[in-house]
């Protein structure tokens, strides 16, 4: 969980006593949570792996809104347009379409490669806003891809031939060397059924993990430094050599591409894309997940993408026995509605109360390394925070000319 | 001729509501520097207000209520919240407003379900007709209201103490506490008005001929955000001729929109943000936004 | 080397610089002093090109500055601290100095994200560059400490530490050694030595610190109310009683002469 | 002006012990000083001595900064003024013109004199207020209903005073008022802050202009990096040597330490370094 550098490890001491315990203790608690994870489809029933995927789908989706908006201060509300292109695209290029009086085009291509070709069509489609994403900064680039949203919804709507309109298009299941990703044809792993869900089950961890890995390389690597460097002192980036627009605009698009892929993985877990999906509470709960998570790190973005997936899920599946919420359709507070309000109030708890999210707690309650990053973190509390407003001791430019 | 004067005529009256939902947004980020995500759901808690209470008051005192319990909720949000979140960066408070915003928005959509609520306006569909024009009643209300609330306030702006501690705030906060002026109470009055003037747009948000105030109205007043950030986001001229410029352009998109077949069903909602994205390409501080210079 | 030609920056009806020129000799530290609002600050953000100059120019070697994006200027060689530290906090003191070493360093998005051998040995092999110049300037210790958590005289170190990571052929010092105690002024002034002697590359330093000024520079530009009143060497500068004046006032201008 | 060491009193302005953190930078490690009632003291040093640190700590405005005061009080009149936020530290008679004028370059002159009258009630004190300050500046009034942004530096300042003059205060912080300005202004706002001095108020003035600074003060405390280096009357100090010194640098005895206390023969750039000096190798890769 923890982002810290080479720095940071070469600060600890890399031989003493505690930090090999401490490592080996990370190294059990990883193994723990991969057998966790893998064990999961052989115990839980379909609604909890659907949550899960949800949950995956989201964890990557977040990850590249976080290196956005945690790590390079750029605020985006228009993350579920890129999400749509995604779905959409892979709909579209896996599909081979179908003639007739409701004609809907596809290029029937293989599924993989239309999963490539998805995920670059989001990168592409943030390419084509990079005019605005390079020169705009902060809220301000927040409005501004306000308009994403709104296009978004107008092409799902319109461009039927492509997006099937209003009802969506179904969406064609994945093949990956032999196995297709569907209920059929059955297969059965130690007397459990595996279904579309299970097969999934697996290819999302991976994908997850892939993207949390390279989100990571990126964010520990020159680019991440770059990028951290624009958000806290922009000025200094310039001076550094770092081309700041360029740059602005390179992240929005890897950011769209993280999206993208989030949108396939949701496509396939959902078996349907629909525009009004695709709307602005979208793009709202990732901002909820990476405040609540802790802006700037992988971890944080994972860990808020499962507390805004998983939340609604289970005031669901509790709602009978939860006081103040009631069955769906009842009238009362519906869990949906509860996990939205409750994650909309904890976006301002966090804030106000817990700099740096879930993650930062967790640090915090975990003592020791996170000590230090509870107080500072890598993973800052702050991610739009100006220059330390007054690090001299006459800090108004008293050279101002 | 004459469908061009009367969608020019409702576009007015529509900009001149939005620019009433932009001017609160930037007089609260003049004041205090925060992007409020959060405006379009104090305005439907205006609408709300009104719509649940005129049955039982009446109009006018409903709408009087429905402004002062929009106005008490921002300064709320700026009490309790805002002026709390020490996090010495003003972007992530915009993040702070979205999650008010989602709190707010879920809460009254709930209560509203797939209702559609009358405000119970005077107005109804009534109509006039000037000329070969023909104008919707209530929207030349829209458009004398919002006219005169916008004077009102830039005279105040301009000629109180009010306004001038909050066009000092606006310029150099610091300083203008060494003045001896309070930043909270500004900042606080700020968003108050804010409020109260998202609660008269809500108004006429709804009204003819629109059907009534539903979960759709907020997704209205996200209109009059590009309507801000075209103009300057701290301008209030630029929120003036934003709201103006989405109005209009919304208006004539939409009446002409058979005409527009090619560009798709709806293209009325999508073309203020097109217009926005036109206009930062061209200047990314909108029409009358001031750049910073650098301080290093 | 670096030329600086008549160069004038107007703000909204002020004129920060108002024709100011000055050579600085490659190898050479050269002083640009002045009272407060002289335009030192100006000066360097136009070098750096954080301003835009409204006329003049400024050439550095045979490259045009006045023209360029910052980062620009930065892959030409230029280097600058910042009087106002300005640094990232929460990233350890190793992090902020490999951001120096951006411009000498090429892995992109993917190289990095999917840790590319390329990109793992061009990190390893900077980032012990960056820890020789981290000991050079003293800091050698502090390598893992994210870098709001050190005190100020080690935080202007590891500005001048950033700056050095990016091997410069010409370095800007803005205010090095304000608000330091006297020891750490000693120390940081034998380092801009060590930077020249050992480098053999040209400094262009702002500061107040008359001391160390003299002591350092090679050559003194001053400057007050955006226009350059003496240029010379630290001694010719010090006895121009147009310098007493702009420094000790009119009033001044007897006693001090 | 007889001032020979500021007595120890109940009035005035006594800063006593003052301790101001950054966060982990400390900027002012200890400061006292005391302004008596009806005088002028000075403050000076070069930049980031903590001059300006000086007067936030005083005003309340430390928090902009992400400052604080760490320890030691600050009071005014027998009133503390440490720990109570700004528009409290003017409502208490203290009003400080801040480095760099900073005036409200969009707003009108008339309108940066209200915004001074805005923390001291309105009224009759405003309008009596405005009349003393546009006798003391007339230019003030010639252009009232111009844009402050376009005035000269030197009517800048002037509005900047009288902007603060504008809440009536006992006590006036000057930080740096003839920074960048033509000695022939500056001399006229030298002038200036002897006539508001003389009208009662009294005054604590940071300065760089030196010359300036002593002839107007009856009393000149030097920072140095955050603690008070040296102190006394200006009769005194004006004619030594430390203050030149420290200001030009220029040293009497050749190479001894540049004119700063430090370790003596700490080893000057041109001469032999007293330790091996630090070596870097270029860099070829």
């Amino acid at each position: 969980m923890s982002d810290v550098t080479a720095a940071g490890r070469a600060a600890r001491g890399p031989g003493s006593g505690a930090g090999t315990a401490r490592r080996t203790a990370r190294w059990a608690a990883w193994a723990a949570a991969a057998l966790v994870a893998i064990a999961v489809p052989f115990y839980l029933d379909g609604f909890w792996l659907q949550t899960g995927l949800f949950a995956m789908s989201a964890a990557v989706g977040a990850i590249g809104i976080n290196l956005l908006t945690g790590s390079t201060g750029q605020l985006s509300m228009g993350h579920a347009f890129f999400l749509a292109v995604g779905a959409y695209a892979y709909v579209y290029f896996a599909d081979p379409g179908q003639d007739g009086a409701h004609a809907i085009g596809g290029l029937g291509l293989p599924t993989p490669l239309a999963v490539v070709l998805a995920v670059l069509t989001a990168g592409v489609a943030g390419g084509l806003f990079s005019p605005i994403a390079g020169r705009l900064k902060g809220a301000y680039l927040g409005i501004a891809t306000l308009a994403l949203i709104f296009l978004g919804q107008h092409l799902l709507f319109n461009a039927e031939p492509v997006t099937g309109g209003y009802n969506g298009r179904a969406v064609p299941p994945l093949e990956l060397f032999g196995l297709t990703f569907a209920d059929t044809p059955e297969l059965v792993l130690l007397n459990v059924p595996f279904g579309a869900l299970e097969r999934l089950w697996f290819l999302g961890l991976l994908l997850v993990l892939g993207a949390a890995a390279f989100a990571r390389g990126v964010l520990r690597g020159r680019p991440g430094r770059a990028m951290n460097t624009i958000r806290d002192h922009e000025i200094a980036a310039g001076v550094m050599g770092v081309p700041v627009a360029r740059y602005r605009a390179g992240v929005f698009v890897l950011s769209s591409m993280y999206a993208g892929l989030a949108g396939v993985m949701l496509a396939l877990v959902f078996q349907r894309t629909v525009p009004e999906y695709f709307g602005m509470l979208l793009s709202l709960d990732y901002l909820a997940m990476i405040v609540i998570g802790g802006l700037g790190s992988v971890g944080g973005a994972i860990l808020g993408a499962v507390f805004v997936s998983v939340l609604p899920q289970l005031l669901t599946r509790y709602s009978g026995t939860l006081p103040l919420i009631a069955e769906p359709g009842s009238g009362g507070v519906s869990p949906a509605e509860a996990a939205r309000i409750l994650y909309g109030a904890a976006v301002v708890a966090v804030v106000l109360f817990l700099p740096g999210g879930l993650l930062g707690l967790l640090g915090r309650l975990r003592g020791a390394p996170g000590g230090r990053r509870a107080v500072l973190g890598r993973g800052p509390a702050l991610p739009f925070s100006p220059p330390p407003a007054s690090p001299s001791t006459s800090p108004t430019p008293d050279t101002r000319s | 001729m004459i469908t061009f004067l009367e969608l020019l005529v409702n576009g007015l009256s529509m900009g001149s509501v939005y620019a009433l939902i932009a001017l609160g947004f930037v007089i609260i980020f003049k004041a205090t520097e925060v992007v409020n995500f959060a405006h379009a759901s104090l305005l439907l808690a205006g609408g709300y207000v009104v719509a649940r209470l005129h049955p039982f008051t009446g109009f006018w005192l409903a709408l009087l209520i429905g402004v002062a319990f929009a106005g008490l909720l921002a300064a709320l949000v700026e009490f309790l919240i805002i002026r709390r979140a020490n996090v010495g960066s003003h972007s992530v408070l915009a993040i702070v407003t979205i999650g008010v915003d989602i709190v707010i928005t879920t809460e009254l959509t709930r209560q509203m379900g797939t209702e559609i609520l009358s405000l119970g306006d005077p107005w109804g569909d009534s109509v006039v007709h000037i000329g070969g024009v023909t104008v919707a009643e209530v929207r030349i209300v829209a458009l004398g209201t919002a006219a005169a609330l916008i004077t009102l306030f830039l005279l105040a702006f301009r000629y109180t103490g009010w306004g001038v501690a909050m066009r000092a705030t606006a310029e150099d906060a610091e300083t203008a506490a060494l003045m001896g002026i309070r930043l909270g109470r500004v900042s606080l009055s700020a968003w108050a008005v804010a409020g109260a003037l998202a609660a008269v747009a809500a108004l006429f948000l709804c009204v003819f001929p629109t059907p009534g105030l539903d979960r759709g109205t907020s997704f209205a007043a996200i209109k009059a955000f590009p309507a801000a950030i075209l103009g300057g986001l701290d301008s209030t001229t630029g929120a003036l001729a934003g709201g103006l410029i989405v109005g209009v352009t919304e208006a004539l998109m939409t009446g002409y929109q058979n005409q527009l077949a090619f560009l798709g069903r709806g293209i009325g909602d999508v073309a203020p943000f097109l217009v926005m994205l036109v206009i930062l390409l061209l200047r990314p501080a909108g029409l009358f936004g001031t750049r910073e210079t650098a301080r290093v | 080397m670096l030329d600086v030609k008549d160069v004038t920056v107007r703000f909204a009806g002020l004129t920060a610089l108002d024709g100011v020129s000055f050579t600085v000799r490659p190898g050479t530290v050269h002083a640009v002093i002045g009272p407060n609002g002289a335009g030192k600050s100006t000066c360097f953000n136009v070098l750096s090109g954080v301003y835009r100059a409204t006329s003049g120019s400024v050439r550095f070697g045979d490259a045009e500055l006045t023209a360029l994006a910052p980062h620009r200027i930065a892959a030409l060689g230029v280097a600058r601290t910042f009087q106002n530290i300005a640094l990232s906090r929460h990233l350890p003191v190793l992090d902020n100095l490999m951001l120096g070493r951006h411009r000498l360093t090429r892995a992109g998005f993917v190289s990095a994200g999917l840790r590319l051998p390329s990109a793992r040995a061009e990190a390893a092999l900077h980032r012990a560059r960056a820890a020789e110049i981290a000991e050079f300037v003293g800091i050698g210790d502090r390598l893992g400490t994210p870098v709001g958590l050190l005190p100020y005289g080690v935080q202007k170190r590891v500005e001048l530490a950033r700056a050095l990571c990016m091997e410069p052929r010409l370095l800007l010092l803005d205010e090095p050694v304000a608000g330091m105690t006297g020891g750490e002024r000693e120390e940081i002034a034998e380092l801009v030595v060590a930077v020249r002697e050992s480098l053999g590359i040209s400094v262009v330093l702002v500061e107040h610190d008359m001391g160390v000024v003299m002591r350092l520079a090679d050559r003194v530009t001053v400057l007050d109310f955006g226009r350059r009143i003496a240029d010379g060497t630290p001694e010719e500068v010090q006895a121009d009683p147009a310098v007493i004046r702009a420094y000790l006032g009119t009033s001044a201008n007897g006693e001090h002469a | 002006m007889e001032v020979t060491a500021p007595p120890p009193h109940d009035g005035g302005l006594a800063v006593s012990d003052v301790v101001v953190n950054y966060g982990p930078v400390r900027a002012l490690r200890g400061v006292s000083l005391r302004v008596p009632p009806g005088s002028i003291v000075t403050v000076l040093g070069t930049n980031g001595a903590g001059k300006t640190t000086l007067l936030r700590a005083i005003s309340g405005t430390l928090r902009f900064h992400r400052g604080g005061i760490a320890a030691g009080t600050v009071t005014w009149a027998g009133e503390r003024l440490s720990g109570i936020p700004a528009p409290a530290v003017v409502a208490r008679g203290v009003t400080q013109v801040p480095e760099g004028r900073r005036v409200f370059g969009r707003m009108t002159v008339e309108d940066n004199l209200r915004a001074g009258a805005l923390g001291a009630g309105g009224g009759r004190a405003a309008a009596q207020a405005r009349e003393q300050v546009h006798s003391l500046f007339p230019v003030l009034a010639e252009r009232a209903h111009q844009r402050a942004g376009l005035l000269s530096g030197g009517e800048q300042q002037m509005l900047a005073i009288g902007r603060a003059l504008m809440a009536r205060p006992s006590l006036l912080l000057l930080d740096e008022p003839t920074l960048g300005l033509a000695p022939l202004v500056a001399a006229r706002i030298a002038e200036t802050i002897r006539q508001i001095n003389a009208d009662g108020t009294s005054v604590l003035l940071i300065e760089q202009n030196a010359a300036t600074a002593l002839s107007l003060a009856s009393y000149a405390y030097v920072l140095e990096v955050g603690e008070v280096a040296l102190e006394g009357p200006t009769t005194e100090l004006a004619l030594g040597d430390e203050v030149r010194r420290r200001y030009l640098g220029v040293t009497d005895a050749p190479g001894d330490g540049a004119g700063r206390p430090g370790p003596p023969g700490d080893g000057g750039a041109r001469r032999p370094a007293a330790r091996p000096r630090p070596a870097l190798a270029r860099w070829f890769a």
